[in-house]
């Protein structure tokens, strides 16, 4: 008798739950389903949640204006935990069981490379907001960023660190779990070595670490003139404060990963006069960023990181393309993408180029006080 | 009016029936044995007293309150302390801690130094190595802690499971003389023995358990003189 | 040698919130014999209400010692409950089934606390409020931060606490009884589940002292920061012999150092492996840890 | 019941009875499946078909796994690690020398097709038999440890050689492999699941391989029977591994990218979930946990965010009222036992 | 003393320690072939140390043991198992998730000599082998009366009928030394004189030397007729059950005083 009930009880619970998973809704006007799969739980979850964030205004934009030749478009969003097979089973998902003519896929290289080969093998176009490495596009014709990849963004902060800041020795700290950090890193190493800059030392910690103050410590004892910190803002933050705790001397540099409004909050103070290279800067008076950043902060409370915005971009890109599109058949939305030319985005210009990769300019920022400001703009290469 | 009262109990250990319907009756006051060949139900009989196990039916009662549905703390509280087979002193713990915790639910302090001291009379060897710890002493010695530590709870009814095991002969002797002191001072106990002479020698009434059930049960001595008991237990 | 001293501090620092968590594994295995997995996860609980805890009380914009202190009792009152809560309802009614299924349960019972965390919490970052001003202290070019000497200090001060309830109080003595042997324990009149519970309920806060700790320093939490430094601690804890109080500090500490060692001078790719280096190695020369004491099996 | 039985065993002893036998019954499986190959990926929807994939994967894994934990009563979690092993090791083989080879092959009038399976199963062997040499190295702490110290070992095993592949250049290391061949199909997946199953049978269920549940019972008792317990508890990592890293290397081969953050040690909880909820020593248990837990996640899609915590839920309900899995301990193959408990506590009231 | 050549079993000054504690202290036994030996003394006294010694579950600190003259000291309880020596156990240790057949197919493991090729691929080798296991496990089946129970899991017989298990499948590994350590354990009056009268059979029918282990006089009286009696790991008397019996050291250290 004991036993039995909770038994019976999960049963139940297994079964509503089934039965809740097989209604569908139906409309007059059909949908235009368009598929979106990032890491909604698990450990690199913030960035995730940001995309998905600038992406639902994206789509709000475009249906509160008529949507694609009145139809309205419907995201589905599912989640990979932030596992690669994760991102390929939801990609086929959401292909199959829910027929999304488009994909808009992860910000981790990782998870995009695990799922594009199922979009190019389906004939669905997939457009990832911030996937940097470049293995990414060259899954296929179907694939495409809204993002500049690593090796621009490391040689860019390379001679930003060599020939603005004046360094001539640096040290790396790299995220060696996350393909994003050890890209960049590579690419930094590369392009600063070749200017007649050294590397005094790299230093790596993995994603999800608390306390650098090891790594730190090594680092301070060889005095380098920069620290490049290719990493995610999360990480940044808590290196920042423990690397003034210690008295390093070095001037930390960073990338995009460092955008987010929390960063300065996180790093108390610690960061002040440091540069990182970005996409776009939230105090940037075009009204188009403007306007982005205050609906933004009314909608979540919150000031948009680089996810946000590059989500909202990739998303708006691919509705121009699908508006531009003869029909939404997977090859006539991936020829208009391949098309765009001088879309306005938040971000800057885009124009996607052959290798299907957006090309648009770079800022690097400086912190000052509570506030970012661009302090170099590079036009794409 | 008998003091602990066993009718038709049964108990299983997975799919094993350990104890087919035992039943006895122990007065205040006097030596019970349980004696048999292992695995007769000797020890299953004592840890279900002591609610280490539960009857699959039967009941048991202890001046006439019901102890089948209680937890080993509860009938610990209800005066049966139970000193159990290989003595499992808790040899982390000093000899001081190990007694200490025997009296683990009074709250009368002088009582329980009454009981130290009485212990500490019965055993003077426990005095010397009180701050020792238990897992140092002989097994001799352990033996005494086990039985101390017992004593401490200040029970009604005692329960000794083969407090002769792996002991010297000069031991033996020493704790079955001990066993007799204590009931003399007023102690109702229940042993139980593989050493079915000695236990015999010192107990008034005996149970023959085998195989789960009692077999015989009687006098002491009447049962030391039974042949079926001789020619199986006492080697004869 | 500057550095050194300067790596040394940091992984004092660092290894006494592992000596924290190890002290609740160690504890537990000391009880039940079995690997309670949500562990780290209570630590996250820990540091998350910590967090919940300091807003509600505004302890980010006003620091007060009064504030600090209410936060870690708070933590530490409520990851109590939570211990408590799990035993009774997932390993309570499991206790006569192998330890595998116990320790099933236990994973079960870890990702719960880390999905529910991320639906509860949110899977984003959360960054803890300052509640305790940082300072830094040079001495002798070794930088000591106020934080490192609150860890520091808070830690010992548990486990000084912890030491004297497990040897000099009554329920700590029952509670060694009932880890050496839970029936005979139960044969002296212990209330033998209810020292489990008690178990569990010191094991948690010290737990949620760790998660405090932590966010104190390294503000950032989220609901799967608890995953490798649970895993590690129990690393700690078996190199110090688990089930040994002592041992899980001692455990604790040296596997702090070693890491930032590692990373400091070798490489922190190794980091992690370094801890399981270290466990694979103590294991297999002596297994009981360093101050364990061994079993002899009966045949 | 007992009628297809009797049918089954007729098959099986003329499958075993000669070389002919074995070669007919081979090649009935291996059309059978090259048939459902093509009618299954055709027929059904990629998205079902691509869980049914997995499902097949998970089902060698968690066999294989209960070889180790069910059958013979180590406790391993780093599963997840020999799997690693198998897909890298598969994936660098097909990668870095499949042209060259499939060109070998080529030359020799092995073209296509057939060249490409030649490379697949040269692959898969590569995977099973290097993950299969880290079994080893991890089966020799299983002679010291048992229980919880094993697993922990196990555990850090597997979180080692995460490290290790991370830290190699040419297998991609945090920007993970991409660009695998893909050769995994259906076919192949169930094929292995037959052999895996198979296997496992065969071992535990002849006179010599009760040496494994020997092991797990009583390991003194099993020494005292003449049993070199040693090299039992090896073998079963040794075995255990080896299809891991088949698994892996099919995975690797599927997913046609592979990263470390897919061989966590929640991947190796994962897998242990399977064995003990469907039974240690159960090889059915295993088959349908596998199923059932592969398919679990995704069916709880619907109920979005609070999927993992449902999951999660209900896998401590589960192993509070069926905490002896689905399917029991004992019997291998049979479902008898499904419904012990039920009967045991009736008979005890 | 038994004559030199016939001699099966040679332990000679057999010790072993547990920490500070001397379990077996100077133990001598020699065996002829076809003996059956009792060895008694209290609980505690060193008699199944010296099972686990001669099995190499332990390892002698000091001396040497020899089964027909081959030295045991050092070798794994496997190979002792390969070499003749087989056992039962105090508290029947059978295979608790192994039917009644299992549990004896168990024993014929040590016969199968495949390799795990063979028993994954199962040729024509294996099938000889298992049909011969199969067959052999049904005679001992049949033999010790458990044919009708063969399927049963073993841990659900009773008390006594596990016994027997025990002992057939010790007799599978086709040993030419049984050990039995306390078989009548927990067995009623009946049963013990079947017990009594199996072991008898048992040593005629395979040709057995048997070291019997046993608490219950009546046992060990009936049919040993040559008896050590151990006490603190030392052996402090030997002979025949009557020379036992009477012999003062034993009645005080082992069967009580009151047996004058």
């Amino acid at each position: 008798m004991r036993s039995r009930f909770p038994r019976l009880l999960a049963l139940a619970a297994f079964w509503l739950l089934a039965a809740v998973g097989c209604q569908k809704t139906q409309d007059a006007v059909p949908v235009i389903k368009v598929g979106e799969f990032g890491s909604l739980t698990g450990s690199t979850a913030t960035f995730g949640i940001s995309t998905q964030r600038g992406i639902d205004m994206a789509v709000e934009d475009l249906n509160a204006a008529g949507g694609i030749r009145g139809r309205k478009v419907q995201m589905i969003v599912e989640d990979d935990q932030g596992k690669p097979e994760e991102a390929a089973t939801v990609a086929q998902k959401l292909i199959n069981q829910n027929g999304v003519v488009a994909m808009l896929g992860e910000v981790a290289s990782s998870r995009s490379l695990a799922a594009a080969p199922i979009c190019q093998g389906a004939g669905i176009p997939m457009i990832t907001p911030a996937s940097t490495n470049p293995k990414v596009t060259e899954v296929g014709d179907y694939i495409f960023r809204v993002c500049f990849i690593d090796p621009d963004q490391g040689r860019v902060v390379a001679q930003f660190a060599f020939n603005t800041v004046g360094a001539r020795t640096a040290a790396i700290l790299t995220d060696v779990k996350n393909d994003y950090s050890v890209g960049l890193a590579s690419f930094f190493e590369e392009r600063f070595v070749q200017l007649g800059g050294t590397i005094a030392t790299k230093e790596s910690y993995t994603e999800g670490d608390i306390d650098f103050k090891a790594q730190l410590t090594a680092i301070r004892a060889k005095k380098p003139d920069v620290l490049f910190i290719p990493g995610y803002y999360t990480e940044v933050g808590l290196i920042g404060r423990q690397a003034q705790e210690l008295g390093l001397t070095a001037k930390l540099l960073g990338c995009d990963g460092w955008d987010s409004p929390k960063l300065l909050e996180i790093a108390q103070g610690s960061l002040e006069g440091f540069y990182f290279t970005n996409h776009y800067s939230v105090s940037d008076p075009n009204p188009a960023v403007r306007q982005f950043v205050e609906r933004y902060r009314e909608l979540y409370g919150e000031t948009p990181d680089a996810m946000a915005v590059l989500g909202y971009d990739a998303a708006n890109v691919l509705f121009d393309a699908m508006k531009r599109a003869p029909s939404l058949q997977g090859a006539a939305i991936r020829d208009a993408i391949a098309q765009t030319k001088d879309f306005p985005g938040v971000t800057g210009t885009i124009t996607i180029n052959e290798r299907r990769d957006a090309e648009k300019p770079m800022v690097v920022l400086q912190v000052r006080g509570d506030s970012l400001v661009v302090v170099e703009k590079i036009a794409p290469a | 009016m008998p003091k602990l009262v066993l009718e038709d109990v049964h108990v299983h250990y997975g799919g094993i029936k350990a104890l087919k319907g035992i039943s006895l009756e122990i007065d205040a006051g006097e030596i019970v044995t349980l004696i048999g060949a292992n695995g007769a139900g000797k020890t299953t009989t004592l840890r279900t007293i002591s609610g280490l196990l539960r009857p699959a039916a039967g009941r048991i009662t202890f001046d006439g309150a019901d102890l089948t549905r209680l937890k080993p703390h509860e009938i610990v509280a209800q005066g049966i302390s139970h000193a159990p087979e290989g003595r499992i002193v808790f040899a982390n713990l000093t000899v001081r801690e190990n007694l200490e915790l025997g009296a683990y639910r009074r709250r009368d302090r002088d009582g329980i130094r009454r009981d130290l001291e009485r212990v500490f009379t019965l055993f003077p060897r426990l005095k010397e190595r009180y701050s020792q710890n238990a897992g140092t002493l002989s097994g001799g010695e352990q033996q005494m802690l086990a039985v101390g530590r017992a004593l401490m709870s200040s029970p009604r009814l005692l329960l000794l499971d083969e407090p002769s095991l792996g002991l010297a002969p000069i031991l033996v002797r020493d704790i079955f003389q001990t066993i007799r002191e204590i009931n003399a001072q007023g102690m109702t106990v229940l042993l139980v023995e593989q050493n079915a002479h000695m236990a015999l020698q010192i107990a008034a009434r005996g149970y023959v358990l085998e195989t789960g059930q009692v077999i015989h049960s009687g006098a002491a001595k009447e049962l030391a003189s039974d042949e079926r008991v001789k020619k199986a237990y006492l080697g004869e | 040698m500057q550095e050194f001293a300067q790596q040394l501090l940091n992984g004092l620092s660092w290894g006494s919130i592992y000596a924290l968590i190890a002290l609740g594994y160690t504890m537990v295995y000391g009880v039940l014999r079995f690997i309670n997995f949500a562990h780290g996860d209570v630590y996250m609980v820990g540091a998350f209400l910590a967090y919940y805890i300091a807003h509600a009380v505004g302890a980010g914009s006003h620091p007060s010692v009064a504030a600090a202190a209410l936060v870690l009792l708070g933590s530490m009152v409520g990851c109590a409950i939570l211990g408590v809560i799990i035993e009774r309802a997932a390993y309570r009614p499991l206790r006569r089934q192998p330890r595998l299924t116990v320790l099933i349960t236990a994973i079960g019972v870890s990702l719960l606390l880390e999905n529910a965390g991320q639906l509860v919490f949110g899977a984003d970052p959360k960054f803890f409020p300052q509640f305790i001003p940082g300072r830094n202290l040079s001495v002798g070019g070794v930088v000591v931060t106020s934080h490192q000497i609150v860890i520091l200090g808070v830690s010992l001060l548990l486990m000084a606490g912890l030491h004297t309830f497990v040897m000099k109080t009554k329920t700590g003595m029952a509670l060694r009884a009932v880890s050496f042997h839970r029936e005979a324990a139960s044969l002296m009149g212990i209330p033998t589940d209810r020292i489990i519970s008690i178990t569990f309920a010191v094991g948690s806060a010290l737990a949620a002292a760790a998660g405090v700790l932590v966010g104190l320093s390294n503000p950032k939490i989220d609901p799967l920061m608890g995953l490798l430094p649970g895993l590690k601690a129990f690393v700690a804890a078996v190199l110090g012999g688990i089930g040994n109080i002592p041992g899980a500090m001692i455990g604790g500490l040296i596997l702090g150092v070693a890491e930032v060692l590692v990373s400091g001078y070798i490489s922190s790719t190794l980091r992690d492996a370094i801890a399981f280096g270290i466990l694979i190695v103590i294991l297999l020369t002596r297994p009981t840890g360093l101050l364990g004491r061994g079993q002899v099996e009966k045949v | 019941m007992s009628g297809a039985r009797r049918a089954w065993m007729a098959v099986e002893r003329f499958a075993t009875a000669s070389l002919v036998g074995r070669l007919a019954a081979l090649a009935v499986t291996i059309a059978v499946l090259v048939v459902l190959d093509r009618a299954l990926s055709r027929l059904l929807n990629p998205y079902v078909f691509r869980i049914l994939m997995l499902c097949g994967i998970n089902i060698v894994l968690a066999v294989s796994l209960n070889l180790i934990n069910g059958f013979t009563g180590q406790f391993s979690i780093g599963h997840a690690g020999f799997m690693a092993i198998g897909g890298y090791a598969a994936a660098a083989m097909t990668t870095y020398w499949g042209p060259a080879a499939l060109k070998a092959f080529a030359a020799v009038g092995l073209a296509g097709g057939i060249g490409t399976s030649m490379l697949f199963v040269l692959a898969l062997l590569f995977g099973g038999l290097l993950a299969a040499a880290a079994g080893l190295l991890v089966g020799i702490p299983s002679l010291r440890l048992r229980g919880d110290y094993l697993a922990i070992v196990t555990l850090g095993f597997g979180e080692i050689i995460r490290v290790v592949i991370l830290n190699l250049d040419f297998l991609g290391g945090a920007r993970g492999f991409p660009g695998i061949p893909r050769y995994t199909n259906f076919f192949w997946v169930a094929f292995s699941g037959v052999v895996v199953v198979l296997v496992v049978r065969n071992l535990v269920s002849s006179a010599y391989g009760l040496a494994f549940r020997m092991v797990r019972d009583d390991e003194t008792a099993a020494a005292a029977m003449g049993v070199d317990t040693t090299r039992f508890k090896v073998m079963a990592f040794v075995i255990g591994a080896f299809f891991a890293g088949i698994a892996g290397a099919l995975f690797g081969h599927y997913l046609i990218y592979l990263h470390t953050n897919s061989f966590t040690f929640m991947k190796s909880f994962e897998i242990v979930i399977m064995v003990v909820l469907g039974g240690m020593g159960s090889i059915i248990g295993s088959v349908i946990a596998a199923i059932l837990l592969t398919i679990l996640p995704e069916l709880l899609r619907s109920v979005q965010q609070y999927r993992m915590v449902f999951y999660s839920a209900l896998l401590i309900v589960l192993m509070l009222t069926r905490p002896q899995g689905l399917f029991g301990s004992g019997t291998p193959f049979g479902l008898g036992r499904l419904w012990s408990k039920r009967r045991e506590v009736r008979r005890a009231a | 003393m038994p004559p030199e050549n016939g001699v099966l079993l040679d332990l000679n000054d057999c010790s072993i320690q547990f920490g500070g504690l001397k379990a077996v202290d100077g133990f001598d036994l020699r065996m002829s072939k076809g003996e059956l030996v009792g060895l008694i003394g209290p609980n505690g006294a060193g008699k199944t140390t010296v099972f686990n010694l001669i099995t190499g579950v332990y390892q002698p600190t000091r001396g040497e043991m020899l089964l027909k003259g081959r030295r045991l000291n050092g070798l794994k309880t496997h190979r002792i198992t390969a070499l003749g020596i087989a056992r039962t156990f105090q508290n029947i240790r059978l295979f608790s998730s192994l039917s009644v057949r299992d549990n004896v197919r168990s024993a014929l493991h040590i016969h199968c000599s495949l390799g795990i090729w063979d028993v994954v691929w199962r040729g024509k080798r294996f099938a000889e082998r298992e049909g011969w296991v199969q067959g052999r496990a049904g005679e001992l089946l049949e033999i010790f009366g458990l044919a009708g129970v063969a399927n049963e899991p073993a841990t659900s017989l009773p008390y006594g009928m596990q016994r027997r298990l025990e002992i057939a499948r010790a007799l599978g590994t086709e040993p030419s030394l049984l050990l039995l350590d306390e078989p009548a354990a927990g067995m009623n009056p009946h049963e013990k004189r079947e017990l009594m009268q199996l072991i008898e059979w048992v040593r005629e029918r395979f040709g057995l030397t048997i070291l019997l282990i046993e608490h219950d006089m009546s046992v060990v009286m009936g049919i040993c007729r040559r008896i050590l009696v151990l006490d603190y790991g030392v052996t402090i008397a030997e002979g025949s059950p009557e020379e036992i019996r009477r012999h003062p050291k034993v009645i005080e250290a082992y069967l009580g005083e009151a047996a004058s």
